[in-house]
């Protein structure tokens, strides 16, 4: 599969631009969600675009200095660099190269480039949500790695393109979900954590530290986080379809699963007050860690 | 019962709880939001919201203004309103300044014409330059020119205008009907206090006042329970405080914002209580108290001790002119004294209060006929200033067929002489021509006199007026009625009845109208409605007029007049600089009209003396 | 409600305490203010007056004193005890209760700030409320809260249209709301 | 009493429309500030009693969301500061440096009579009086307190004026600083300071007028401590006086 | 902003360091802050700071006619101010000696009852809110709206009803409002359970809620603690028992206790509560017709009103507790000393920093809101 320079650009250049777009239609399916389950209309349709040209139009009074920027660009810049890494139908960008590890990796920058940003404005609140937020993303972490060491495992790389290849050419039968059914509920708790939902929101928290790491973000800066967030939710929800229920075959498939599976975290969410820190890492190495082990001991005894 | 009684405690501390359950308000993707429409909803019905004012039925008394609590409450001067101050109307409006405002609707509560009300409508907002629609002149069409319906408005439940007036003691119509003891017993303290409570300050009393009475401070005082305050705020402006305590015609009342629903507060009854609750000589300690002391040198003769008078007297003494005033009778008072029958005005009261002027340093010198024992010249050459107060001594005369009649009398007359204590000749049976408050004083003089002397009362009381129209007091008609006259509306007199000399009955018709159509006095009668009243005597009430013939011809020439009476300026001073005439003579008959032509006598008088000092300074 | 007996041998146990049964289950004691705390013990540990529901203090400027309230209840004798006590104004000082009622240490913060009395022994007589105030204790009567207000604030000063028309119809503002305040004008 | 001052305008002011000829950018800025009408954060700060109908407002029954407006929970992130009523004097220094934290363009709305004229507490001592003598203020909602339907129009008649992209008073408080800061040290004290550097900031958005700085600007120079660090929390710093 | 302030700042080596919580903190309930000083996640100590509300409301209605307050008075605590109102014209009621008609106290129970069921929706959405759960705020909030609606219905204003009036109450009740309340009171009934599956059987919240802000029964006392944070130490105490005012004796109710004393327990004594003020509302829906008659007392010109000299001291049942209303005249047209013992004094200041006193940041906000502290009511 060679592809010339050209297309390749052009690849990485909508990789990130249909991503983001999905990703505001999954914002807005998680305003709308909860909602309905508040009883309640909701935003109107084009309320996450709306957000979004508003934060940016902004005035810039303050800069905390370059780290500052920097940390967000970054955040930003992170989650960028892993849309290009995850195959969609008739794209596959760099996905080939990286593969799973690297994805891995390149979605930890944004936390790191937060936690760098953040940690610039001197605001305790935001120094306390990044502790939490690196707490929260060591825990989560644990199972996600027995979880990617687990689909690494069953389908003999980490390449995610042949990861969906092997999935498609075996019907729904060779689906991750089917074939690892307690790696793919682990998935599910690991994807809850690091959407940072409820129960799982510590380092948010808005009653407890005003937002966190966002507290003196304003502006263009909010505004960075709430692109950030909505290649976050498309990037964990195409991550946990690629993984386990088989990718795209084409664009409306994949945006079906990718919508469906975010509906589950969606909705939880809405329904569950948040742990305490420690209450967070005891269960997320608790439970998802024990299923993610017992998947992989049913891996190897297959 | 309640689900509450079966189960107390359905949910148990110790459990751990569920992490399915809150998974079951996932059933609410499948039911319908609960937001409403974003479109404001309509507000309950008697909801707070802003103010509308019914701008017919305000009076701006201002009492809302005093109720608020967040003085949010100003009144604004709107000239295109109707300003009627003897009705208590006055043209001002409350706006109301929504930046002080709470809707708290004591305003609405209290307003004691129901004028004010909030309406329904609640969304106001405005931008920072706007911010002056904050500042609003409410009116009944609501602050955004749309009808919102009214909210929170008066009802029996949220009125806290407390409409009755506390009773007043009288005698019974059996105890009072053969003596001429006092009727009203007056006030007590405590429903002095309650009765002043009631007040809500709004000063209409004082405007409608002819001589500008401070009702409100007086009422407040006594209230306080501050007697001296109350007596030293009615000296203020009426010397005569005992006798309009009792005889006044309160217009007072009439304005009276409280009287627009409901009885309105018992001024007149008030400011005799005040009076009478305080020892003579105390209240001549506060009356005293600003008596200039320092005599300027100028003298004053007034002829006639009636209220104008000594009003003019007592305010000119007080700024140390030397004032004489002199009365031909034996007695001052005027027509207070010989006009007003005992048991309306008892003397000892009268004399009460002219004791008080007295002491001011006025000189009365009674039995002194201007015009028989001194001529006008000579108190014209002895004194800077001449004032005539004559008062109307003299009843007008029907003038129809058999008026001349010996027994045919005037009114004012028989009055004056059974306040003199003459005795007269107390008729079985008399029938009274006129429907005013004289016809009824004589009519129930004379109802007195016959129960003391035969027992039973039998006059007949004809007046020319409707009950509608009728001229006298309610209460005095009211109660002439419960001692036994009989009153009957609407009869013109035609003829006094004379047989073989003897006066034996008055003829009277049935009045159709009594104006015609240019307003002028022109009788219309129903000529089959006729009724012969039987009676030994006739005493005529329709009027009085004054005795001038004290001027003398070359005076009576030189001075202009009008349809009888003598005609003065607004400072009540003739055409004469050293004359001037006030009282009933140029005013009609009232006792507190009477006080406020005395201060305008005596202002005007000393405006007139202080031009003379510089004159003779400047000589 | 009736007090059981062994509260009436109680009270009259004290000595200089005048105590007036007002209504229902209120009682009113005026104690000299030297015995108070005692009286209080008492009444704690005798009567299991364990709750301090509040401790308000009244300015009696005329007196020249102030009025210190301690509104006690009891479960046991279902009672509500208020025991008045009046020290001089001048130094402003008293003891404080916070041994016997650990809540009085709020309510003598507060009275403290409010009124400037000193409560000696109390743990904390910091400001509370009032932290960012330099004027004096306001809650005392001589101090003029309008007086200040009018000292430091403006007021609107609308001017909307139909005032500017009804002013040259010849009318305009007739009664400022000042001018007619019911409440100063009984004051003066 | 006080005559109000009217807002300058100046030649430069940026809130007179200039037409460029370019239809796109034209466009462009009408399609910003519609974005900007449809998502407007606000600053939930309950200074007063008005608080309590802002709930409503946000939740079910009302939901503000379908306007685009939601809760924030620091000044950084909002674009409206709603004053909910009465604003204690210690509270209004607290708002002013909220206000002044905030991101430009930024927006006050006055909810109750309090924020007018005093409303109830116009006897306190505690409480200031007129809000738009500390700050400028965009729109006023009537009531004490408005209903949740109230403060939505209001909401909704601010989105209208953003919309025409009127709603620049926040540059007011830049060009005429001089004044907004001499009635807050009236209140305050001479003393008065707040960590933001408005005159800098008014530079940097060639909002600098002779008004913004003046006899009362002159006095912050007077007080000024040299600089030192100063805590940024929650984005509210403490007083200053207490270092 | 000039750049040099961003310099981070140095905290003392000992790892301790502050943090202000509040006033402009969601975690906060109103306008309050706390001071915290923190070790790691561990509070150290707590300050609190109140004033931010402060109106000097005791100093205003020494200023206004005794008729005037009673528009003031609600606003003294915002989310709960029926209580204040009634206590109010309680006290002036003793003053004078009004005998307040019969009808009046049972629509004042009414109104109490209703106002206490908004306060304590009000509450389980903020307590909830404190833990990163919104649902039954919007909830909590949108059905205290229909309420509010009766009340609107009933007293002209949806919070500040300002229906109270010493004498009585300002109105009688619409008509076909009980059968709407009626209608209302079921659907809360209907709801319970669905707060129930949401809120108070979800195990992520129980764990969280259980052990938080714990008191003993025995530090409640001492603290002067009262109302439904007391009856969480397992005290059944009640002013509407113990001291029973307006026609409470006449009614039929529970109080009800739980023994944890923590967050937990607090939030479910406030459910009972809830279930408990729907039965005495669905008692007085019974009663009320057949109690006829005024529904005030003849009151004199409110312009013209001198109360007699003396003091009262009421004391009624909040949502947050004991409400203490301490009332003295002079003789005179306004009041010469009003106190106010809002409940909140005790459990939002002293007891809120002891509770705090070594939890963990996370609960800080959990322990104010289920404390129900009410910051206006500490300010006044």
């Amino acid at each position: 599969m060679h592809i010339g320079l050209g297309e390749l650009l052009i690849e990485l250049t909508l990789m990130p631009l249909v991503a983001f777009i999905v990703g505001m239609l999954m914002v807005l399916m998680m305003r709308r969600v909860g909602a309905r389950l508040q009883r309640r209309v909701g935003p109107p349709f084009f309320q996450p675009l709306y957000d979004i040209i508003k934060l940016h139009s902004k005035e810039t009074q303050i800069s905390h200095g370059l780290i500052h920027d920097i940390g967000i660009i970054m955040a930003v810049g992170g989650y960028i660099a892993a849309e290009t890494l995850l195959p969609v139908p008739g794209m596959n960008g760099i996905a080939e190269k990286g593969g799973l590890i690297t994805l891995l990796y390149v979605m930890m920058i944004p936390s790191l480039g937060l936690a760098l940003g953040v940690g610039q404005c001197a605001n305790p609140n935001g120094s306390i949500g990044i502790s939490r937020a690196l707490t929260a993303m060591l825990a989560y972490d644990i199972p996600f790695v027995i979880v990617m060491a687990g689909v690494a495992f069953i389908y003999g790389t980490t390449n995610l393109v042949e990861v969906i290849n092997i999935q498609q050419e075996g019907g729904i039968a060779a689906w991750g979900a089917v074939q690892m059914p307690f790696m793919a509920l682990a998935g599910l708790f690991a994807l809850q954590g690091m959407l940072g939902k409820q129960p799982f929101e510590v380092y948010v928290a808005p009653a407890e530290i005003a937002t966190g790491p966002m507290v003196e973000m304003g502006g263009k800066y909010l505004g960075g986080l709430f692109v950030m967030q909505c290649f976050q939710l498309y990037t964990a929800s195409v991550l946990y379809v690629t993984l386990f229920l088989g990718g795209g075959e084409n664009w409306l498939f994949l945006l079906l699963k990718a919508f469906a599976v975010l509906l589950i975290p969606i909705s939880i969410a809405f329904l569950f007050p948040r742990f305490k820190t420690d209450d967070l890492v005891r269960l997320m190495w608790k439970w998802p860690v024990l299923l993610g082990l017992i998947g992989l001991v049913l891996i190897n005894y297959r | 019962m309640s689900s509450a009684d079966t189960k107390k405690k359905d949910i148990d501390y110790n459990s751990n709880g569920s992490v399915l359950n809150p998974l079951k308000a996932l059933s609410f993707f499948a039911k319908k939001p609960v937001t409403e429409k974003l479109e404001p909803r309509i507000a309950a019905e008697r909801y707070r919201g802003f103010h509308v004012n019914d701008w017919e039925k305000c009076i701006g008394c201002s009492t809302c203004q005093k109720v608020c609590d967040n003085a949010a409450i100003t009144m604004v001067k709107v000239p295109s309103q109707k300003e009627d101050p003897l009705n208590g109307i006055r043209n001002l409006r409350p706006a109301i300044d929504y930046g002080r405002c709470c809707w708290c609707a004591l305003c609405v509560d209290l307003c004691p014409t129901g004028s004010i009300s909030l309406s329904r409508e609640y969304v106001h907002t405005c931008y920072d330059e706007q911010l002056d629609s904050y500042f609003l002149l409410p009116d009944p069409n609501g602050m955004h020119n749309k009808d919102y319906g009214e909210g929170w408005n008066k009802t029996e439940e949220n009125d806290l205008v407390d409409h009755n007036r506390q009773v007043m003691p009288e005698r019974t119509p059996e105890s009072r009907s053969d003596n001429f003891d006092e009727i009203v017993d007056g006030y007590d303290k405590q429903q002095a206090i309650i009765e002043a409570s009631r007040c809500v300050q709004c000063g209409m009393c004082h405007d409608a006042c002819p001589t500008h009475m401070h009702a409100p401070e007086y009422i407040r005082a006594i209230w306080s329970d501050d007697i001296e305050d109350a007596v030293r705020q009615i000296y203020r402006t009426n010397p005569f405080a005992h006798t309009c305590g009792r005889v006044c015609t309160h217009r007072c009342e009439t304005a009276c914002s409280i009287g627009k629903r409901g009885e309105p507060i018992a001024i007149r009854w008030l400011k005799r209580y005040a009076v009478d609750a305080l020892s003579h000589d105390k209240i001549k300690d506060i009356v005293l108290g600003d008596v200039n002391p320092e005599s300027s040198g100028f003298n004053i003769a007034v002829i006639g001790s009636g209220p104008a008078g000594l009003t003019t007297a007592f305010d000119l003494a007080k700024l140390g002119h030397k004032v004489t005033v002199y009365e031909g009778l034996d007695k001052p008072g005027g027509m207070p004294r010989y006009g007003i029958p005992y048991y309306r005005l008892p003397f000892d009261k009268l004399d009460d209060d002219i004791n008080v002027i007295k002491a001011a340093g006025v000189k009365i010198k009674c039995n002194t006929w201007v015009g028989k024992d001194i001529t006008l010249e000579q108190l014209k050459k002895k004194n800077h200033a001449v004032l005539l107060s004559l008062g109307l001594q003299l009843g007008r005369s029907t003038r129809i067929p058999g008026s001349d009649h010996k027994h045919v009398q005037k009114a004012v007359t028989l009055l004056q002489k059974i306040a003199a204590g003459e005795k007269i000749d107390v008729p079985k049976t008399a029938a009274i021509i006129g429907g005013g408050n004289v016809a009824m004083d004589i009519a129930r003089s004379l109802a007195r006199l016959q129960k003391q002397k035969f027992g039973e009362v039998n006059i007949t009381v004809t007046a020319m007026e409707s009950f509608e129209h009728f001229l006298a007091d309610p209460e005095e008609v009211k109660e002439a009625q419960e001692e036994g006259v009989i009153i009957l509306p609407s009869r013109g007199p035609q003829e006094c009845m004379i047989e073989k000399g003897a006066l034996v009955g008055l003829r009277t018709l049935k009045v159709l109208s009594i104006f015609d159509e240019q307003g002028r006095f022109a009788p219309h009668f129903d000529e089959n409605d006729e009724i012969c009243h039987e009676c030994e005597t006739i005493v005529e009430a329709i009027g009085q007029m004054t005795d001038v013939d004290l001027l003398g011809e070359e005076l009576t020439e030189k001075l202009e007049w009008q349809r009888g009476r003598l005609q003065v300026d607004e400072n009540c001073r003739t055409s004469e600089d050293w004359l001037w005439a006030a009282g009933d003579m140029v005013r009609g008959p009232d006792v507190v009209h009477a006080v406020a032509d005395g201060h305008t006598v005596s202002k005007s008088i000393n405006e007139y003396l202080k031009t003379l000092q510089m004159e003779k300074k400047s000589s | 409600m009736e007090k059981p007996i062994h509260m009436e041998y109680l009270l009259n146990e004290l000595a200089n305490i005048k105590v007036r049964n007002e209504r229902q289950r209120r009682m009113r004691l005026d104690v000299p203010s030297k015995e108070l705390p005692a009286v209080l013990e008492l009444l704690k540990g005798r009567a299991g007056f364990m709750h301090l529901s509040a401790i308000s203090c009244v300015d009696w400027i005329d007196e020249n004193q102030f009025e210190l309230v301690y509104h006690l209840w009891s479960n046991q004798v279902s009672t509500l005890v208020s025991a008045h006590t009046r020290i001089e104004r001048d130094p402003g000082v008293y003891l404080s209760v916070y041994d016997l009622y650990k809540p009085a240490a709020f309510w003598e913060r507060d009275i403290h700030e409010m009124y400037g009395v000193f409560f000696e022994g109390s743990p904390d007589m910091e400001k509370f409320i009032l932290t960012e105030w330099d004027g004096p204790p306001p809650m005392r009567k001589e101090f003029d809260s309008e007086a200040w207000v009018n000292d430091h604030f403006d007021w609107q000063n609308y001017r909307p249209d139909w005032l500017q028309e009804i002013e040259q119809e010849g009318g305009g503002i007739a009664i400022l709301p000042d001018e007619q305040r019911f409440s100063r004008k009984a004051e003066e | 009493m006080k005559e109000f001052p009217v807002p300058v305008q100046t030649a430069e002011d940026p809130s007179v429309k200039k037409q460029s000829g370019n239809i796109f950018s034209n466009v462009f800025d009408e399609l910003v500030r519609f974005a900007q009408s449809r998502s407007l954060f606000m600053l939930h700060y309950c200074t007063g009693c008005g608080a309590i109908e802002l709930p409503p407002a946000m939740t079910s029954r009302f939901d503000m969301e379908r306007l685009g407006i939601q809760p924030m929970v620091t000044p950084r992130q909002a674009d409206i500061l709603l004053i909910t009523g009465y604003v204690s004097v210690k509270t209004l220094k607290r708002v002013i440096l909220t206000y002044e934290q905030m991101n430009a363009p930024k927006y006050v709305i006055g909810i109750c009579s309090c924020t007018v004229n005093g409303g109830m507490y116009w006897q306190s001592y505690a409480t200031a009086k007129k809000l738009n003598d500390y700050m400028p203020v965009d729109l006023y909602i009537a009531g004490c307190m408005p209903r949740p339907e109230a403060v939505i129009s209001g909401l909704r008649q601010l989105m209208e004026k953003i919309k025409i992209g009127e709603a620049n008073s926040w540059q007011d408080y830049f060009k005429r600083y001089d004044y907004y800061l001499g009635n807050q040290q009236r209140l305050f004290g001479e003393t008065w300071q707040t960590p933001t550097d408005i005159i800098g900031e008014s530079k940097h958005y060639s909002l600098h007028t002779p008004e913004t700085e003046g006899e009362h600007t002159r006095l912050l120079e007077l007080h000024q401590r040299p600089l030192e660090p100063l805590e940024m929390r929650l984005g509210l710093s403490e007083k200053t006086e207490d270092r | 902003m000039r750049a040099e302030n961003y310099e981070p700042k140095q905290h003392p080596p000992s790892h301790e360091y502050e943090l202000n919580f509040g006033p402009n903190h969601p975690g906060i309930e109103g306008n309050y802050a706390l001071k915290v000083k923190l070790h790691g996640d561990t509070v150290v100590s707590a300050r609190a700071d109140a004033g931010y509300l402060h109106r000097g409301f005791e100093k205003l209605m020494e200023q206004r006619l005794w008729i005037q307050n009673i528009a003031l008075v609600p606003r003294i605590c915002v989310p709960d101010p029926s209580p204040m109102e009634v206590a109010y014209s309680m006290a002036v009621e003793q003053l004078c000696g009004l005998d307040v008609p019969e009808r009046a106290q049972w629509l004042r129970v009414m109104q109490l009852e209703m106002s206490r069921i908004t306060a304590h929706l009000f509450y389980f959405g903020g307590h909830a809110a404190t833990t990163g759960m919104y649902n039954p705020m919007f909830w909590g909030v949108a059905d205290r709206d229909l309420v509010l609606d009766l009340f609107e219905e009933l007293t002209g204003g949806r919070v500040y009803c300002i229906y109270n009036m010493p004498g009585g109450v300002r109105r009688d009740i619409p008509e076909g409002f009980l059968d709407r309340l009626s209608r209302l009171l079921d659907y809360l009934e209907s709801r319970l359970p669905e707060y129930d599956n949401l809120f108070f059987t979800n195990h992520v919240l129980i764990n969280r809620a259980k052990g938080t802000g714990q008191m003993s029964q025995h530090q409640a006392l001492e603290w002067a603690v009262t109302g439904p944070n007391l009856r969480a130490t397992g005290l059944q105490c009640d002013v509407r028992r113990d001291d029973p005012y307006l026609v409470y004796d006449e009614l039929e109710f529970d109080i009800p206790v739980e023994q944890g004393g923590d967050a937990l327990a607090r939030t479910l004594v406030r459910r009972s509560e809830l279930q408990q003020s729907i039965r005495i509302l669905r008692q007085i829906i019974q009663r009320l017709p057949s109690i006829k008659g005024p529904i005030r007392a003849p009151i004199p010109n409110p312009l013209a009103w001198n109360v007699p000299a003396g003091e009262a001291y009421v004391r009624l049942e909040s949502s947050k507790g004991e409400l203490g209303w301490y009332v003295v005249s002079n003789g005179g047209q306004k009041p010469y000393r009003v106190h106010v013992r809002g409940p909140s004094s005790m459990h939002a200041v002293q007891v809120l920093e002891n509770l705090a006193k070594g939890s963990r940041l996370e609960d800080v906000a959990q322990i104010m809101f289920s404390l129900d502290a009410c910051p206006p009511e500490v300010d006044r």
